[in-house]
């Protein structure tokens, strides 16, 4: 996949992403503040609009960075900070890349993994979106091919989100529910999953 | 939903313009973004500037304690959401007179990545910076736990003490010690009745049954240490403040600041109410109440509830909360 | 019904007892009535005392501005009810520093009645008394009879007045001469979203449909000229200050103090909305904004609403409103 | 009857009047601030607590005007207020009487009706407490005997205060209301009859 395709694919996948904002604004009502939806709304828009200024010459990085910057300032948050800087960190696994296939995107995403665990001060288990792209970058790192890759790190992520079910928060708002928290899956976790599931929904349709 | 706003979307920049319309003496912007706000003298030459910034909703918190004595700058965000980066990058330069700049800011993940973020910007702009978060919600965790415990109306404390501070020409380090010594010695818990409807969402905060009060809640309605049945204002006065002289350690011969807030709907009446009960409950212990505040300081929009906020005093922390200070919401002096 | 109180019948002696608990260098109650506070230098000997008073549920009106540069005592009835003619009596011999004293309150029937059986039992006593009625409600009357109007949040400018011109050794008719003319320049309007719960009966001060609100509304959810959709801030701003303008005859070169008051429950963030438009309205006539006031001034327990009031100034009634003023609640200068 | 009757049966009907006090309420709910239950409701308690104070030997004047003062000071207010007044004007024409009949009862009740619009700046028609009083001053002044008086200042009382439902408020709070005081009676007037209705009820008990 190329800079102007990739760039195609990110833009799909958010306008899809969209369609779950309620679901994620009523997790995050339940364990946070209730803002998720918008964080995932006007960052995904912001992320869209300036990625159609990009010229169709635009190096995976570029598009990366640009991303980045873009949803870290629509609406501040956890969310977007800490997705801000994961995009940042994966960005510098491209440099001087102009194809991406699976191995440029399992490590990117293990890049962007480790961006939030050093940045969130948190680790698997903690409750926390960490818990899906650990599941996904895993998953990533053992598959085949790239279409093994996506229905596994899907998987991998669904997986994880259920797992947070029974988990108690430990970073960010959830944890001030303390035992309460226990019971819904992690809303930034589901957030992940369901981009993924926007991606894989983009990759089967025709080109 | 029944706000006085336009489209929700444009509400916390139109509140922002209100209050520079309204104190172009006190305050100004100093580039093109609304959310960013210095006192109107920025930046004081050879003093160090203190930058705080969070969500909107919670006025006077944030942007009420910018001013000469307080706060230099302010990075607004959202309803309840942090401001970004860029933003508090932008409040950053506007106030550095070139000793180095403080950020103090309540405990809250978004915001504590988002000025993380500007601390790097800032050092590659030179600027020097260092942080302070409050983090006085007693409800929130454990003392064994408090570092991370939340910021709420204890904060401002600790605005007054880094403002005076600064003020009297403190170094960068100076600056961060005495407001270090104040939030370790601040505590705070309050308590929920009724929740904020969010402009944007048209949701409540949280949700709460009948005749039922949440202990412990924070500022954006984050659900506290647990649920019961509403009490009376005494008891009330009684469980809060015995609770806060537990965490800080006070006891005969303790001076005191006392800090009764409302959460935006509860009347000013109520708060009367229990500070009365507080005053007799700290007298009754030996405990001698030096400084009170009673009214509006840290809100939730229209929620419905208070918090009680105890800093210790001893001479220095005293002196510091005395120095004159002057903003569009606060004047001492 | 959710408020932070102990029994319903305690309310308003527990909340006084907070105010003075709180304030003792600026408050104080000559007697054992709680329901009756003074300024905690009064008397003044050789100037005119000013009292005040009227029912609870409005802090900071009418006990917040008791203190220095304002009124001289008040006298405190119950939620939304009249002192009684005893209480009133007791303020004035309290505040009498042989100048006469000035009766200076909202034109409620009920406080009419009982200060007026207060003035003639001071004349007994050898007190003069003379009568000022705050009466800015536009809505409660048209201007053809403007001396029925109700007094709402406007009366602060009368107050301001007031106890300026008595600080500065004023006669008593001088004072009653300078508090007329603000009366006489001041006009407000306010609109209510929501309702307050009375303390005592648990039952709402009115009932609004959703989605409605009411333009006129007292502050005591007495309903106003009409009931209508609930409009934007900036109609609603556009609206009000319309209104007052007509009222007052304002126009291009009119200079004017502003005041946004929340009426409870309605966030500081929506009074700066307003102020927003409100500045923009007067300015795009040439009418200049010389001083502003938003915030809670007159409120009415946790009502969700706002008022506008304007005082047409001139450089006497400037000056007035510029001389310093003390109590807890405000502050000038 | 003489003064220790009279103080009995004030107390009597007072105490009877009290149960009318959530129908007072919620007509001054209305059409006003709804205190007025609190108003006669304290201002009753107040009185009774008073006149059971007061020695066998008390003059019906002095009964008026402790009343006044209980009444006054109980919970002030509007009514509070001007039925204080009304009862000193009213004690004013017992002065010297020992024994009051119906043509002291008339004179008081006119005396009272005199302060009330006096005080009150009001007129028979501004929809108040006056309409009810006028009303049953005049049926006293021209009763033939004291249960005739009864009766027939009941009856008028009542008539007026049924009047009083088409009527717009031109006094008190209830006058801000303007064209939508129309459709109830008025409180205070009401709350007059009511007391008339409990002074002819205990006036039916066997002595
Ligand atoms: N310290 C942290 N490290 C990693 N992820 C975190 C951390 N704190 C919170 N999160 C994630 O952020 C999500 C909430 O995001 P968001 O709604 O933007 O937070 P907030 O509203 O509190 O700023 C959580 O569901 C969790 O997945
Ligand atoms: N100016 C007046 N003159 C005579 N009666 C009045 C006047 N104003 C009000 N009233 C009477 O008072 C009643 C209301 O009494 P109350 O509830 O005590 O008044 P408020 O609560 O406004 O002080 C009205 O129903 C009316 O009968
Ligand atoms: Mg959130
Ligand atoms: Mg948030
Ligand atoms: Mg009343
Ligand atoms: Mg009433």
């Amino acid at each position: 996949m190329r800079g102007i395709e990739l760039n195609q694919h990110i833009r799909a996948s958010l306008a899809l992403l969209i369609e779950s904002a309620d679901e994620l604004r009523d997790l995050d009502q339940a364990l946070g503040d209730g803002d998720l939806g918008i964080t995932v709304t006007a960052g995904s828009r912001a992320v869209i609009t300036e990625l159609e200024q990009l010229g169709d010459a635009a190096t995976p990085t570029e598009i990366a960075r640009t991303a980045a910057k873009a949803f870290a300032n629509a609406n501040p948050s956890t969310m977007a900070a800490l997705v801000a800087g994961a995009l940042l960190s994966g960005s510098r696994t491209w440099e001087g890349k102009d194809e991406i296939g699976l191995p440029e995107a399992s490590a990117f995403v293990a890049a962007a993994a480790a961006s939030i665990a050093h940045r969130g001060k948190t680790e698997v288990g903690d409750k926390t979106i960490l818990d899906g792209i650990v599941a996904a970058a895993d998953a990533l790192a053992s598959a085949g091919d790239p279409a093994e890759g996506m229905t596994s790190a899907c998987d991998a992520a669904a997986r994880a989100v259920r797992e947070t079910t029974e988990l108690q928060s430990r970073r960010g708002r959830a944890s001030w529910l303390q035992e309460r928290s226990i019971g819904l899956p992690d809303p930034g976790a589901t957030a992940f999953w369901r981009f993924l599931e926007a991606w894989a929904v983009v990759s089967a349709r025709p080109h | 939903m029944k706000k006085i706003i336009n489209a929700p979307e444009d509400f916390v920049d139109e509140f922002v313009e209100g209050i520079l319309l309204a104190h172009p003496d006190l305050v100004r912007t100093p580039g093109d973004d609304l959310r960013v706000m210095v006192r109107a003298d920025a930046p004081l030459a050879g003093k160090v500037g203190i930058v705080t910034g969070g969500g909107s909703g919670h006025l006077p918190l944030f942007k009420g304690y910018v001013g000469a004595g307080l706060c230099s700058g302010v990075a607004i965000g959202n309803v309840f959401s942090s401001p970004s980066s860029d933003q508090i990058l932008q409040a950053t330069k506007a106030v550095d007179g070139g000793a180095g700049v403080l950020y103090l800011y309540g405990n809250y993940g978004g915001d504590v990545f988002n000025f993380d973020l500007a601390c790097d910007l800032a050092e590659l702009e030179g600027i020097p910076t260092a942080t302070v978060l409050g983090r006085d919600d007693v409800a929130s965790q454990p003392r064994e736990r408090k570092h991370d415990r939340r910021g709420v109306a204890g904060i401002l404390f600790a605005y007054k003490a880094a403002g005076a501070a600064a003020e009297r020409g403190d170094s960068l380090e100076q600056v961060v010690a005495v407001t270090e010594d104040v939030v370790e010695h601040t505590a705070t818990i309050g308590i929920g009745l009724a929740p904020t409807i969010m402009p944007t969402t048209g949701k409540p905060s949280f949700e709460l049954p009948d005749g039922e009060m949440e202990i412990g809640i924070g500022i954006h309605g984050e659900p506290g240490s647990r649920r019961g049945p509403l009490e009376t204002a005494d008891e009330i006065a009684d469980h809060l403040t015995s609770a806060l002289v537990d965490d800080l350690g006070l006891g005969e011969g303790s001076r005191v600041a006392v800090l009764v807030n409302g959460l935006g709907a509860t009347p000013l009446e109520e708060l009367y109410v229990l500070y009365r009960r507080t005053h007799r409950f700290l007298a009754d212990r030996g405990i001698e109440i030096v400084k009170k505040y009673v009214g509006e300081y840290a809100t939730s929009l229209e929620m419905a509830g208070a918090s009680i906020s105890l800093l210790e005093l001893d001479d220095a922390r005293l002196e510091l909360l005395e120095a004159p200070a002057r903003s569009p919401f606060f004047r001492e002096g």
